[in-house]
C-alpha cells in the first residue's frame, strides 16, 4: 500500500525542490541593500507605531470553531457516501440522527449570532 | 515494504508520548501544555493503528476516528476557556492560572 | 485494485521463503523503475501548470483590456517578437521578480518570512499529484496511468491539500510585523476555512454519486452514454452540487469577489504587503495555481476529466454506428489535449468572474459561506441519498 | 528499502515533536506541531491506514491547529523568555523523562508479543480502505458515532457560551 504512495513522494520532493531553488535563486541573484527607511513595516508613509500584533476579534475564533466541528461532519460522511448504496436506509437514518443533532448545532449558532458579522 | 517491525512503531510512540509528558511538565506557557496533550493523544493514535495492523482489525483504525473527535471538541472548549481566563487575568502562565480554580 | 493487494503480499511471503537476496534486488529494481516513472510523468505535469500560471497572467491582463476597452500589456520583446505581451508575463517577469531585492522588514521573523510564500506555493501544486490527465497507455507490456499518484482516496488527498494552503496566508500575513497583512492573513485564513466545509460537502455528494473516492474512476464512470447519445458528466447529475463548488473553489483562490485577504483598497495587498522579489511572485503564483487546480478539478469531477463524447480506448464510436479505429498513442493524445482544453476554458471562466463582479463585502462574504452555502450543500447531500436509495428499492 | 524510510520519518517526527516543546515563540512551536502531525500521517500510511492518514492531516493538521494559531494570534501571545527556571528543575525533567520513556517502551514492547504473530503478516484484502472502515463504523460503533455528534453539539456551545461573556 505504502508503494501508492512512492509517486506522491516523488512529487514532493520534486515540487520541494523548485519551491527552494526559486526563494534561493531570488535570495543569490537579487541585491541587498537595506536601509532603515525600507525596513520599515509599510503604512502607507506614516511610522508605525506599537506592535503590529494586535489582539483581534474574537469573531474570527467563532469561525474556526465552527469550522472544527462541521468539518469533523463532513469527515465522518465521506466513510458512508463511498458505502451508502450498500448500508442502504439504516445507515441513511444513522447519517440523519447524526446531521440532525449537529443541524441543532447550527440552529444554536445561528439563533446566538455568532453568524452575524457587522 | 511493510516489513517494519511492530516494536519500532510502539517505541515511536513511547518517545512521543514522552515528549508529551515533558512538555506539560516543563513547560508553563498554557497554550503550550495543550499542544504537548495533543502531542501524547497522537503518540496514544500510533499505538492504535501499529496495533490494528497487527491483529488485523480495523476497530484501532475507527477508535482513531474517535480520538480525533474528541481531541477537535477538547480544542474548541479548550481554547475558549483559555481565552476566558486570558481575558480576566492577562496571563497565560500556568502556575499563576492555578488561583483560579475552575 | 484487490486482486493487485493480495497478488502482492503472495510475492512477498514467497520473498521470505527464500531468504531474499535476488527478490530483493528485483524489488528495488521495480522501486526505482516506478519512481523513474513518476517523475517522467510529475515533470511536464508541474511545467504545464508553472507556465499555464504565465499564461494565465498574460490571460487575466488582456481579458480586463478588452472587458476594459484598453490594450493591455503590449511592451517587452524578445529578439523582436513581442508577441502581443505574452513575452511580459512569460519571461520578462519573472526574470524581473528574481532580480529584485528581497526586503525583510525590521521586527519580522525572518524564517518565517521566507517559508511562508514556499508553504502557500506548495500545497497547490502538489495536488496535481492526483489528477487524471488521460487514460492508461500500454508501453513496452506496462501499463502506465496518465495520472502521476492513483491514489484509491484521491478526493480525501485533494482535501487535505486544501486544508493545508491556510499557512500560507497565516505565516505570510503573521511573519511580517505588518498590520495591513496580519488583518489580510486573518481575515484569509477565516474566509478559507468557511467555504472549505462547502467544498467538502459538495465533494460528498459527488462521491457519492460514483460510489468513489478515485479521481481517475470518477473520469471513467463519466465515459458512459445516456441513452446512448448524452455523455454522462457529472454536472448533469449535480449541477447543484457544480454551483457550490465552483463558488467554494473561487472563494478559496480569494480573487475577485472574494479577495477580501487582498483588498487593495483596504489593505494595500493584504497578507503579502510586505513581499517583494520572488517571494512576491510566489504569492502571485499561487493565486494563478490555484485557479488552474479549480479548473482541473471542475473538468475531472464535472465536466468528464480527459473524456471526448464517443472517443473509446481503441478509437471513435459514434451512436449512430459510424466508427473510427485509431491507434492508442493518438487516443491518448487526443485526451490529454480534451483535458487541456477544458481546463483551459475553465481557467478563462474564472477569469471572466472576476473581471466582472465587484467585490463582497466581508459581512456578505461569511453569510455567503455559513448560511448559504452550508445548508444549501447538506441538503444537496440529503437529496443525493434519498434520490439513489429510491431508485436502488 | 521500507525499514530505511520509516527511520527517515520517525527522526523527523521526534525532531518534530521536540521543536514544539523546546521552541519559545508560540507561532513556531504550533508550526511545529503542524509538521508533526503530517510526518504522523505518513507514518499510518506504512500501516496500511489511509483514510485515517488523510483525515489525521484534514481534521488534525487542517482544523484544529488553525484554531491553535487563531488563539494565540487573537491573545497576542509572546514569546516566553526563559523555558526552564531553574537547574534542579532541568535535572528532575530529564530523570521524570527517562523513566517514563523505559516504563512506556517495555509496557507496549511486551503487549504484542501476547497478541502473537509478526508484522510481515499478509492483511486481509482491502485493509485499511474505506469500504472497510465505513462497515465497521457503522455497524459496530454505530452507538459511539451518535454519540459523537451529542459531543460536538455540547462542544459548540460550550465554546459560545465561553467565547460570548469573554466578548461581553
Amino acid at each position: 500500500m505504502i508503494e501508492q504512495y512512492l509517486p506522491v513522494l516523488v512529487i514532493f520532493c520534486f515540487t520541494g525542490a523548485i519551491v527552494a531553488a526559486m526563494v534561493s535563486i531570488g535570495r543569490l541573484i537579487g541585491p541587498s541593500r537595506p536601509n532603515p527607511a525600507k525596513s520599515e513595516p509599510f503604512e502607507c508613509g506614516n511610522l508605525p507605531s506599537g506592535s503590529a500584533w494586535g489582539r483581534f476579534s474574537v469573531k474570527f475564533y467563532m469561525t474556526a470553531i465552527l469550522f472544527i466541528v462541521f468539518d469533523v461532519e463532513v469527515v465522518f460522511l465521506y466513510p458512508w457516501a463511498v458505502l451508502f448504496r450498500r448500508l442502504g436506509w439504516f445507515g441513511f437514518a444513522e447519517v440523519m440522527v447524526f446531521g440532525a443533532v449537529l443541524g441543532l448545532a447550527l440552529l444554536y449558532v445561528w439563533r446566538k449570532g455568532a453568524l452575524e458579522w457587522d | 515494504m511493510t516489513t517494519v517491525p511492530i516494536d519500532w512503531y510502539l517505541i515511536l510512540g513511547a518517545v512521543l508520548f514522552t515528549i508529551g509528558v515533558l512538555g506539560v511538565l516543563v513547560r508553563r506557557n498554557i497554550i503550550i501544555i495543550f499542544m504537548s496533550i495533543e502531542i501524547m493523544l497522537n503518540a496514544v493514535n500510533l499505538v492504535f493503528v501499529a496495533l490494528a495492523r497487527q491483529l488485523h482489525s480495523m476497530d484501532g483504525q475507527v477508535v482513531v476516528f474517535f480520538v480525533m473527535t474528541v481531541a477537535a471538541a477538547e480544542a474548541a472548549v479548550g481554547l475558549a476557556i483559555i481565552i476566558a481566563a486570558f481575558r480576566n487575568r492577562q496571563t497565560l502562565n500556568a502556575d499563576e492560572l492555578s488561583l483560579l480554580r475552575w | 485494485m484487490q486482486s493487485r493487494s493480495e497478488q502482492h503480499h503472495g510475492e512477498r511471503d514467497t520473498e521470505q521463503t527464500l531468504g531474499a537476496s535476488p527478490a530483493v534486488k528485483r524489488r528495488v529494481v521495480r522501486m526505482w523503475t516506478e519512481a523513474g516513472i513518476a517523475a517522467i510523468k510529475a515533470l511536464p505535469v508541474i511545467l504545464m501548470v508553472f507556465s499555464l500560471a504565465g499564461i494565465l497572467g498574460w490571460v487575466e491582463r488582456k481579458g480586463s483590456a478588452l472587458i476594459q476597452d484598453r490594450i493591455g500589456a503590449n511592451r517587452a520583446s524578445i529578439f523582436g517578437f513581442a508577441g502581443a505581451g505574452l513575452v511580459n508575463t512569460l519571461f520578462a517577469d519573472p526574470l524581473k521578480f528574481l532580480t529584485k531585492e528581497d526586503i525583510i522588514p525590521l521586527r519580522a521573523d525572518r524564517l518565517l518570512h521566507t517559508l511562508a510564500p514556499c508553504v502557500s506555493l506548495f500545497p497547490v501544486l502538489v495536488t496535481f499529484a492526483v489528477i487524471p490527465f488521460g487514460d492508461v497507455l500500454q508501453v513496452g507490456g506496462r501499463t502506465i496511468n496518465l495520472q502521476v499518484a492513483p491514489l484509491g482516496i484521491g478526493v480525501l488527498y485533494v482535501l487535505a491539500m486544501a486544508s493545508l494552503a491556510v499557512y500560507g496566508v497565516v505565516l505570510g500575513g503573521w511573519a511580517s510585523n505588518d498590520r495591513f497583512s496580519l488583518m489580510g492573513s486573518i481575515r484569509g485564513s477565516a474566509q478559507m476555512v468557511s467555504y472549505e466545509i462547502g467544498m467538502g460537502l459538495s465533494l460528498v455528494s459527488m462521491v457519492m454519486t460514483y460510489g468513489s473516492l478515485d479521481l481517475q474512476e470518477m473520469v471513467r464512470a463519466q465515459g458512459a452514454l445516456i441513452g446512448g447519445w448524452i455523455p454522462a458528466w457529472g454536472i448533469l447529475y449535480q449541477p447543484v452540487a457544480f454551483l457550490l463548488f465552483l463558488c467554494a473553489g473561487i472563494a478559496e483562490s480569494k480573487r475577485v469577489p472574494f479577495d477580501l485577504p487582498e483588498a487593495e483598497s483596504e489593505l494595500v495587498s493584504g497578507y503579502f504587503t510586505e513581499y517583494s522579489g520572488i517571494k512576491h511572485l510566489m504569492f502571485f503564483m499561487t493565486d494563478f495555481v490555484e485557479v488552474t487546480v479549480v479548473a482541473a478539478l471542475v473538468t475531472t469531477i464535472f465536466f468528464g476529466g480527459w473524456q471526448l463524447p464517443y472517443l473509446g480506448r481503441d478509437g471513435f464510436h459514434f451512436p449512430w454506428g459510424a466508427s473510427l479505429m485509431l491507434p492508442q498513442v493518438i487516443v491518448a493524445v487526443l485526451q490529454v489535449l480534451t483535458f487541456m482544453a477544458k481546463v483551459f476554458f475553465f481557467c478563462c471562466f474564472q477569469i471572466l468572474i472576476r473581471w466582472s463582479l465587484p467585490r463582497f463585502r466581508y459581512d456578505q462574504v461569511m453569510r455567503l459561506g455559513w448560511k448559504g452555502l452550508l445548508p444549501i450543500a447538506l441538503l444537496n447531500v440529503l437529496a443525493t441519498a434519498v434520490i439513489v436509495l429510491a431508485f436502488q428499492g | 528499502m521500507g525499514p530505511i524510510l520509516f527511520c527517515v520519518f520517525a527522526v523527523l517526527l521526534i525532531s518534530s515533536a521536540l521543536g514544539v516543546i523546546v521552541n519559545r515563540s508560540p507561532v513556531r512551536s504550533a508550526l511545529s506541531l503542524v509538521v508533526t502531525l503530517f510526518l504522523l500521517a505518513v507514518i499510518f500510511l506504512f500501516l496500511d491506514a489511509q483514510l485515517v492518514a488523510a483525515l489525521q492531516v484534514v481534521v488534525y493538521a487542517g482544523a484544529i491547529m488553525v484554531l491553535f494559531l487563531f488563539v494565540i494570534m487573537l491573545l497576542n501571545v509572546q514569546e516566553d523568555r526563559q523555558i526552564m527556571t531553574r537547574l534542579g528543575m532541568r535535572a528532575g525533567a530529564a530523570i521524570i523523562g527517562a523513566l517514563f520513556l523505559l516504563g512506556a517502551i517495555r509496557l507496549l514492547i511486551h503487549a504484542p508479543s501476547a497478541a502473537g504473530g509478526g508484522m510481515t503478516g499478509a492483511t486481509p484484502a482491502g485493509f485499511g480502505s474505506t469500504e472497510r472502515l465505513a462497515e465497521v463504523l457503522f455497524t459496530r460503533y454505530l452507538l459511539p458515532f451518535e454519540v459523537t455528534s451529542v459531543l460536538l453539539l455540547v462542544a459548540i456551545i460550550g465554546a459560545v457560551v465561553l467565547a460570548k461573556r469573554s466578548l461581553e
